[in-house]
C-alpha cells in the first residue's frame, strides 16, 4: 500500500478540481459528496498506511516516495518526493481525520450559503496544501505547501468578502504570513547553502557534521526558520492575524485553528529538530516566545465577549504551550499536545459554530445564556471539550498539558520559571473557558424573544461530528500517559525514532534534572488544584454573581454565617485576584495588542507607501527631467569607473 | 609644431573669403529694387511672420524625410565603387541585393502614396 | 608630424558635450533631434580618429553604418514630430507630459 | 581591416534573419494591394515559422562567419527562439485588439518582423558594432510601434519619449564602442579579451569609460535604474499588445547582450561586480516601491518589469554558469507569465470603453471566474509563488547568488519579492473582492487569445512543476560561450 502515499494529498486536490471547475453547476449533494468523499478516502488511506508503518521495525519506519526529480541543476537536486515516518503519519491522521469531520459538519453549517461549492473547493485545496506540507520530504516542497496554506487561508478567511472586515482580515492574514515566510525562505537558503541539500533526512544526517554546535550560523538559520513558524503558528509578535481569522465561516476557523495552518509551525520545528538541537540558544528563544505567548494570549482571553474571539486567543495560548514544549527539547510532548488540542479545539469551534447557528449568527456571549436545555448535545460535547482543555484528569488535554509542564520544569533545557508560567496559564485557561461555558449555557436567557423563538439544536450532520470529536477529546490523550501512572507512553515511543537524531546531537538537553517522581506527582496535583480553583472562581463570578442581589436579601434576613463568610471570601477573591487580572488583561488587549503590535505591522506598510509617493514625484513625465536623471546616472557611473 | 594645423586654418579663411566674395558681388553687380517682397528675409517658402497654426503642407516634410533616407543610403555605393573590381561578381550581386532592398522601400512609398502631391 | 589624436578626441568630446547639453536644455523638439545627431557625429569623429591613429579601416566602415542609422533615426524622429505637431499644435517637449507618476 | 576576400560568407548563419526580413518586405509590398492585403498577418507568421526552423537547425552546431561579425552559438539560438515565440504571441494577441482600435495596418506586422530581426542580430554576434546595429534595427521599429496609434495622444507621447531617450542612450552606447575600439583596436569581444591583459596607460582610460558607456547603453534597454525613467510612460502609452512585446522582447535582447558582454567579454573586469551589485539593488527596490502606488495596471506592470530586471541583475552579479543560466531561465519564465498577464489585460481592454485602470477589474470574479483564476495565477507567478515557474526562477537566481556568496544581495532580493506581493495581490483583491457598480460589458475572447492563454498557462504551471528540461536547456546553452 505504501506506494499510494501520493494519493493522500492528491485526493483532496481532485476534489478541489471537480468542485472548483464546476462553478456551482453541481447540485449541493454532489458537491458535498465529492468534498467529504475525497478527504474521507484519504483519511482511510492514512489509517491503513499508519498501521502498515506500525508493522515495520521502529528503526525502519521511514518510507520515502520519489514521484519525479523536480529540479536538478549542477549540485542542486530536489526531488518531488513524499516522506512517511511516525511524525508525518501522526500529522496526516490528525489533518485528514479532523479535517473530514469538519467537512461533514460544514455540509450542515453552510447549507444555506450561495458560495457552497466554492467553499468546499477552498476547503479541499486547504487540506491538500496542508497534506503536501506535512508529507514533503524536503524544505522546498514543504514551502510549496506552506505557501499554499497561506493562500487558502487568505481565500477562506475572506470567504464572505462582502463584509469588508472579512476581506481585510484575509489580507492581514496573508501579509503577516509573508513576513514569516521571508524568515523561512532565508533559513532554508542558509541550510541549503551550508548543507548542500534540502532533503530532511540528508539534512538531519549531514547537519551535525557541517554546523558547529551552538554556532552562529546554525543559530541564525534556526531563528529564521522559527520566524517562519511564528508567522504561521501565530506567536508573539505575529499572532495578530489569528484573532481576526474568525471572520471566516466557523468551520474554517476550526480547520485553521485546530487541524491545519497553525500547527504547521510546530510541525516544522519538530521536523527540523536536529537543527534546533544544534542551536541551544535558538531553542531557548523558542521556549521563551512560547511561554510568553501562552500567558499573554490567555490573559487577553479573559475579557473577550465574542465567543469566537475567546477561542481564538485560547488557540494562540495553546500554541504557546506547544512551542514551550519544543523549546525545552521535548518535541514529542509538543506534537502530543498538537494532536489533543486538534481534537478539543476543533470540537470547541464547531460547538461555538452550532451555538452561533442556533442563535441566528449572534456571537456576543452577553446576549446568550441558558442555552443548556435548548442545545443539549452541543452543550454536552462543548462541556467535555472545556474540561479537556482545562486539563481535568482523565481527559486528553490533561495528559498532554501535564507532560509539557513537567518537561518544562524537569528537563535540562527547561526552567522552573517556564513551569510557573505554564501553571498560571493553565489556571487562566480553565477560568476563561468556564466563564465562556457559564455565560453561554447557564444563567438566564439574555437573548431577545425573536432569537429565542428560533433556538434549535443543530442537524445531525453537525451534531455527529461533535460527538465523534467529543469521544476523541476524552480518549485522545490515553496514548500518551505519563510513566508515573504506571502506564507506558506509547506516543513518545512511537515518535522516538524521529527525534533520535536530535537527541544524539544534544544528549545534554533532554536529561531530566530532577527525575524524582514525587515532585512530578506534586506538580500534577498543584496544577489540577489550580484548575479546580479557577473553575470555582469562574462559577462564582459569572454564574452566581448574577444572583448577588438575592444573596444580599438573604444576608439581611440573617442567613447562615457560612454563606456570609463564603460571600466575603468571594469578595476577597474578586478584589485581590480576579479584578486586577481582568484590568491587566484589558490593558494588554486594548493597548499592547491592538495599538502597539497591530500598529507596527500596519505602520510598516504606510511607510513603504510614503516612500513610493515620494519617489513618484521623480516621474514628472517631462522628457528633459528624465534625460537629466539619465545624465546624472552617467556621471556617477563614469566617476565610479574612473576611480578604478 | 602648429604648422600641422595650417590646413585647417586655411579652410576657415577660405570659407570666410568665399562668403565675402559672394555677398560682395551681389552688392556690387546686383541691381537694387526697393519693393515689398524683396525686403523680406525669404522671398520664397514659408511666411516668416503670421499665424503659426497655419497648416503646413505635410508632403513637404515627407519628401524631405524620404530624401534624407535615399540620399544617405547612397553612401554605401562609394566604398563599393572604389574596390568594385577587387570584389568582382560577389560584390556586384551584393550591391544588387542592396539596391533591390532600397527599391522595395521605394515601391512601398509609391503604394502608400507618399510621393503624390494633393 | 600630424595632428595628435587627442585633438580630434577633444573636439569629439566637445561636440558630444554640446549635444548632451542641447538635449537637456532645449524645449524645441527639432533642436533636440539635432542635438542627438550631434552626439552621434561626435562618436563618429572619435571612431575616425581612432582608426586613423591605429591606422585601421574598421572605424571608417563603422562610420558609414552609423551615418545610415543616424539618418534612419532622424527620419523617424521627424515623422513623429510631424504627427505630434498635427495632434498638439506644438513641438514644445515640455507640453507632452500626460503620462507621469 | 575587414578583408572581404578572406571573409567566410555563410548565409546559413543568418538564414533566420533573412527569412524574417523577406517576410517583412513581402508584407510591405502586398500590404496595400486589394486582394492580398488581408494576408499580412499570415505572411508574418509564415516568416516567423521559417525563421524558427532555420534557428532550430543551428542548435547544437555553432558556427562563425562574415569575418567574425556573426557568431551563431547555442546561447544565441536559445535567445532567438525566445524572440520568435514572443513575436508569434504578440501577433496573435494583437489581431483582435488592432481591429477594435482600428489600427490593423500592414506596417504593424512588418515592424514586428524587423524589430525581432534586430533582436536576433543582437543575440547572435560577439562584435560590439554588430550588436549596436542590431540594437538600432530593433529600436527604430519600436519607436514607431510605441506611437502606432497616431490619433491617440498618449501613444504619440510614449513614442516620442521612447525615441528621444532611446536615441540619447544609443549615442552613449556608440561613444562607448568607439572608446573600446580605440583602446583595444577591435570591436570583437573574442579579440578584446585576448589583449585585455596588456592595456597601455593611454588605452586604460578609454577602455573603462567605454565599458561604462556600453553598460549604460544596453542597461537603458532593459530599464536599469537610473536609466529607467522611460519605461513606465512608454509602457502605459503604447498600445497594449505592443507593451507586451516591449516588456518581453527587447528586455530579453538587452539581457542577451549584457550577458554576452559582461559575463563573457569583460568578465575579468573586477569593478563590474560592485557596479552590478548596486544596480541590482537600486533597480529592484525602485521598481517595487514605485509599483506600490499605481492605479493603472499597465503602469504597474511596467514598474514590476523594472523590478524583474533587478532580479535578473542579481544573476548577472553572481555570474558563472549558475548566474547566467538562471538569468536565461528567468527570462524564459518571465516571458511566459508576463505575456499571460498582458493577454488578460487585453481582454479587459477589449470591452466597450475598456481601460487598463484597476477599477476595470471590479466584479470580474462574478462574471468570469475562470479568467479571474487565470489572472490570479499569473499574478502569483509574477510574485514568485510556488508551484508556478516564477518561484522556481527566483529560487534559482537566489541560490545562484548565494552559491557565489552574495548573502546580502539575496536577502534584499527576497525582501523585495515580498514587497512586490502587495501590489500583485491588489490585482486579485480588486478582481475578486470588489463589486463593479456598473454593468459588466462583455469582453472578446477570440481563439487566438485563448490559444495564447493556454500556452502561457501551460508554461507557467508546467515549468513550475517540471522545470528540469528547460533548466538543462538554459544551462547547456551556455557552455557554448563560457
Amino acid at each position: 500500500m505504501t506506494e499510494y502515499i501520493y494519493l493522500i494529498p492528491i485526493l483532496p486536490l481532485i476534489g478541489f478540481l471537480i468542485n472548483g471547475l464546476a462553478l456551482n453547476r453541481l447540485p449541493k449533494s454532489v458537491v458535498s459528496a465529492v468534498a467529504c468523499g475525497s478527504i474521507g478516502l484519504s483519511f482511510v488511506l492514512s489509517v491503513i498506511l499508519f498501521f502498515e508503518l506500525k508493522a515495520l521495525e521502529p528503526s525502519s519506519r521511514v518510507i520515502e516516495q520519489v514521484l519525479f526529480p523536480w529540479i536538478s541543476v549542477g549540485s542542486f537536486h530536489v526531488n518531488f518526493a513524499f516522506l512517511l515516518d511516525p511524525l508525518s503519519a501522526i500529522m496526516i491522521l490528525v489533518v485528514t481525520g479532523v479535517g473530514f469531520l469538519i467537512h461533514v459538519y460544514s455540509v450542515g453549517y453552510m447549507s444555506h450559503d450561495p458560495g457552497y461549492s466554492r467553499y468546499f473547493a477552498y476547503l479541499n485545496l486547504f487540506t491538500f496544501s496542508m497534506l503536501t506540507l506535512v508529507l514533503a520530504d524536503n524544505f522546498l516542497l514543504m514551502f510549496v505547501g506552506w505557501e499554499g496554506v497561506g493562500l487558502c487561508s487568505y481565500l477562506l478567511i475572506g470567504f464572505w468578502f462582502e463584509k469588508k472586515s472579512a476581506s481585510d482580515a484575509g489580507k492581514k492574514a496573508f501579509i503577516v504570513n509573508r513576513i514569516g515566510d521571508f524568515g523561512f525562505l532565508i533559513g532554508m537558503f542558509i541550510v541549503f547553502w551550508s548543507v548542500g541539500s534540502l532533503n530532511f533526512n540528508q539534512v538531519s544526517s549531514i547537519a551535525p557534521t557541517v554546523f558547529a554546535f551552538g554556532g552562529t550560523l546554525i543559530t541564525a538559520a534556526c531563528l529564521l526558520l522559527f520566524v517562519g513558524a511564528i508567522g504561521k503558528s501565530a506567536q508573539i509578535p505575529l499572532y495578530v492575524w489569528l484573532p481576526d481569522a474568525m471572520e471566516g465561516p466557523t468551520p474554517v476557523s476550526a480547520l485553521i485553528h485546530a487541524a491545519t495552518m497553525v500547527t504547521a509551525g510546530v510541525y516544522m520545528i519538530a521536523r527540523t529538530n536536529v537543527l534546533f538541537m544544534l542551536a541551544p540558544d535558538a531553542l531557548m528563544v523558542v521556549a521563551v516566545i512560547g511561554a510568553a505567548t501562552a500567558l499573554f494570549a490567555a490573559t487577553i482571553g479573559l475579557v473577550q465577549n465574542d465567543i469566537k474571539r475567546v477561542l481564538a486567543y485560547s488557540t494562540v495560548s495553546q500554541l504557546g504551550y506547544m512551542f514551550l514544549a519544543c523549546g525545552v527539547a521535548s518535541f514529542s510532548a509538543g506534537i502530543f499536545h498538537l494532536m489533543t488540542h486538534a481534537f478539543f479545539k476543533a470540537l470547541l469551534f464547531l460547538g461555538a459554530g452550532s451555538v452561533i447557528h442556533a442563535m441566528s449568527n449572534e456571537q456576543d456571549m452577553r446576549k446568550m445564556g441558558g442555552l443548556k436545555k435548548h442545545l443539549p448535545i452541543t452543550f454536552m460535547t462543548f462541556l467535555i471539550a472545556t474540561l479537556a482543555i482545562s486539563g481535568i484528569p482523565g481527559l486528553s488535554g490533561f495528559f498532554s498539558k501535564d507532560e509539557i509542564l513537567w518537561k518544562s520544569f524537569s528537563s535540562q533545557s527547561g526552567h522552573p520559571i517556564f513551569w510557573v508560567i505554564g501553571f498560571i496559564t493553565a489556571g487562566l485557561t480553565a477560568f476563561y473557558m468556564f466563564r465562556l461555558v457559564y455565560m453561554t449555557f447557564y444563567g438566564q436567557e439574555r437573548m431577545d424573544e425573536k432569537t429565542k423563538s428560533q433556538l434549535h439544536e443543530s442537524p445531525k450532520s453537525m451534531t455527529i461530528p461533535l460527538m465523534v470529536l467529543a469521544l476523541l477529546a476524552v480518549v485522545g490523550g490515553w496514548v500518551g500517559m505519563p510513566h508515573i501512572l504506571g502506564a507506558t507512553n506509547y506516543f513518545e515511543d512511537w515518535l522516538s525514532p524521529v527525534f533520535s537524531h536530535g537527541e544524539a546531537v544534544n544528549t545534554h538537553a533532554l536529561l531530566s534534572s530532577t527525575a524524582d517522581s514525587s515532585m512530578e506527582w506534586l506538580l500534577m496535583f498543584a496544577s489540577v488544584a489550580l484548575v479546580l480553583v479557577a473553575i470555582y472562581l469562574a462559577y462564582n463570578f459569572y454564574l452566581k454573581k448574577t444572583s448577588l442581589s438575592t444573596a444580599m436579601k438573604e444576608k439581611l434576613s440573617g442567613v447562615h454565617k457560612t454563606l456570609l463568610n463564603k460571600y466575603y471570601v468571594d469578595e476577597f477573591y474578586g478584589a485581590v485576584i480576579v479584578r486586577p487580572i481582568i484590568y491587566f488583561s484589558l490593558f494588554l488587549w486594548k493597548i499592547v495588542d491592538v495599538l502597539i503590535i497591530d500598529g507596527l505591522i500596519n505602520g510598516s506598510a504606510t511607510v513603504y507607501n510614503d516612500i513610493s509617493e515620494f519617489l513618484r514625484q521623480g516621474q514628472s513625465g517631462r522628457v528633459r527631467s528624465y534625460a537629466t536623471i539619465f545624465t546624472l546616472g552617467v556621471v556617477v557611473l563614469l566617476a565610479f569607473f574612473m576611480t578604478d | 609644431m602648429f604648422e600641422v594645423f595650417f590646413p585647417i586654418l586655411f579652410l576657415f579663411v577660405l570659407a570666410v573669403v568665399i562668403a565675402l566674395i559672394m555677398s560682395g558681388l551681389s552688392v556690387f553687380i546686383g541691381k537694387r529694387t526697393k519693393l515689398g517682397k524683396k525686403d523680406e528675409p525669404y522671398e520664397c517658402g514659408v511666411e516668416p511672420v503670421g499665424n503659426t497654426k497655419e497648416p503646413v503642407p505635410v508632403k513637404f516634410y515627407m519628401v524631405a524625410i524620404l530624401f534624407i533616407l535615399f540620399d544617405i543610403e547612397v553612401i554605401f555605393l562609394f566604398p563599393w565603387a572604389v574596390i568594385s573590381d577587387r570584389l568582382g561578381m560577389f560584390g556586384f550581386i551584393e550591391m544588387v541585393v542592396f539596391v533591390v532592398i532600397l527599391l522595395v522601400g521605394y515601391f512601398y512609398i509609391l503604394k502608400r502614396g507618399a510621393l503624390e502631391w494633393d | 608630424m600630424t595632428v595628435p589624436i587627442d585633438a580630434y578626441l577633444v573636439v569629439g568630446a566637445g561636440l558630444f558635450g554640446i549635444g548632451v547639453i542641447g538635449v537637456l536644455v532645449s524645449r524645441n523638439l527639432i533642436i533636440l533631434l539635432m542635438s542627438v545627431e550631434l552626439m552621434l557625429n561626435a562618436a563618429n569623429l572619435a571612431l575616425i580618429a581612432f582608426s586613423r591613429a591605429l591606422n585601421l579601416m574598421d572605424g571608417h566602415a563603422f562610420v558609414f553604418l552609423v551615418l545610415t542609422i543616424a539618418a534612419a533615426e532622424a527620419s523617424v524622429g521627424l515623422a513623429m514630430v510631424i504627427t505630434l505637431y498635427r495632434n498638439h499644435d506644438t513641438v514644445n517637449i515640455d507640453r507632452f507630459s500626460i503620462l507621469k507618476w | 581591416m575587414i578583408d572581404i576576400s578572406t571573409a567566410v560568407i555563410d548565409f546559413g548563419l543568418i538564414a533566420p534573419e533573412i527569412s524574417l526580413v523577406a517576410a517583412a518586405f513581402i508584407i510591405l509590398i502586398i500590404g496595400y494591394t486589394k486582394r492580398l492585403g488581408k494576408f499580412c498577418a499570415l505572411t508574418a507568421l509564415l516568416g516567423i515559422f521559417v525563421s524558427f526552423y532555420y534557428t532550430l537547425i543551428q542548435y547544437g552546431n555553432p558556427g562563425s562567419g562574415f569575418s567574425g561579425m556573426v557568431t551563431s552559438d547555442d546561447f544565441g539560438v536559445v535567445f532567438r527562439m525566445i524572440f520568435l515565440v514572443t513575436a508569434l504571441l504578440t501577433i496573435l494577441i494583437a489581431q483582435n485588439y488592432l481591429s477594435l482600435k482600428r489600427l490593423n495596418k500592414p506596417e504593424f506586422y512588418a515592424l514586428i518582423c524587423f524589430s525581432t530581426m534586430g533582436m536576433m542580430v543582437m543575440a547572435n554576434s560577439t562584435d560590439l558594432v554588430v550588436m549596436f546595429l542590431g540594437l538600432e534595427i530593433m529600436s527604430v521599429p519600436l519607436y514607431v510601434m510605441a506611437g502606432f496609434a497616431r490619433r491617440n495622444l498618449a501613444s504619440n507621447e510614449s513614442g516620442i519619449k521612447y525615441f528621444i531617450m532611446g536615441a540619447f542612450a544609443s549615442a552613449f552606447l556608440l561613444m562607448g564602442i568607439a572608446f573600446i575600439f580605440g583602446a583595444s583596436g577591435t570591436t570583437d569581444l573574442k579579440r578584446i579579451i585576448a589583449d585585455l591583459s596588456y592595456l597601455s596607460e593611454f588605452s586604460h582610460f578609454y577602455f573603462y569609460s567605454g565599458i561604462a558607456m556600453i553598460l549604460i547603453g544596453f542597461g537603458f534597454k532593459v530599464g536599469v535604474v537610473p536609466f529607467h525613467s522611460w519605461v513606465p510612460d512608454v509602457y502605459q502609452g503604447a498600445p497594449t499588445p505592443i507593451t507586451a512585446f516591449f516588456s518581453v522582447g527587447p528586455k530579453a535582447a538587452g539581457f542577451a547582450v549584457l550577458l554576452r558582454v559582461f559575463s563573457f567579454g569583460f568578465a575579468e573586469v573586477e569593478i563590474l561586480e560592485p557596479t552590478f551589485w548596486v544596480l541590482a539593488v537600486v533597480t529592484m527596490t525602485v521598481g517595487n516601491v514605485l509599483a506600490l502606488r499605481q492605479n493603472n495596471i499597465k503602469r504597474m506592470l511596467a514598474y514590476s518589469s523594472i523590478a524583474h530586471a533587478g532580479y535578473i541583475l542579481i544573476a548577472l552579479t553572481a555570474g558563472g554558469i549558475e548566474g547566467v543560466s538562471s538569468a536565461v531561465f528567468y527570462l524564459i519564465a518571465y516571458a511566459l507569465f508576463n505575456f499571460g498577464a498582458f493577454t488578460v489585460i487585453i481582454m479587459m481592454e477589449s470591452r466597450s470603453g475598456g481601460t487598463t485602470e484597476f477599477s476595470e477589474l471590479k466584479g470580474l470574479l462574478k462574471v468570469h471566474p475562470y479568467l479571474t483564476s487565470i489572472l490570479a495565477l499569473f499574478m502569483f507567478a509574477l510574485a514568485g509563488f510556488p508551484p508556478t515557474v516564477g518561484f522556481i526562477g527566483k529560487f534559482y537566481i537566489f541560490s545562484a547568488a548565494l552559491k557565489n556568496g552574495f548573502i546580502w544581495l539575496t536577502l534584499i532580493g527576497v525582501m523585495n519579492s515580498f514587497i512586490s506581493v502587495y501590489y500583485y495581490l491588489r490585482v486579485i483583491k480588486v478582481s475578486c473582492f470588489e463589486d463593479s457598480d456598473s454593468e459588466f460589458a462583455p469582453m472578446s475572447m477570440t481563439p487566438a487569445l485563448m490559444f495564447v492563454l493556454f500556452i502561457t498557462i501551460l508554461g507557467t504551471l508546467g515549468l513550475g512543476i517540471f522545470p528540469d528540461q528547460i533548466l538543462e536547456f538554459s544551462k547547456t546553452a551556455l557552455f557554448a560561450f563560457l
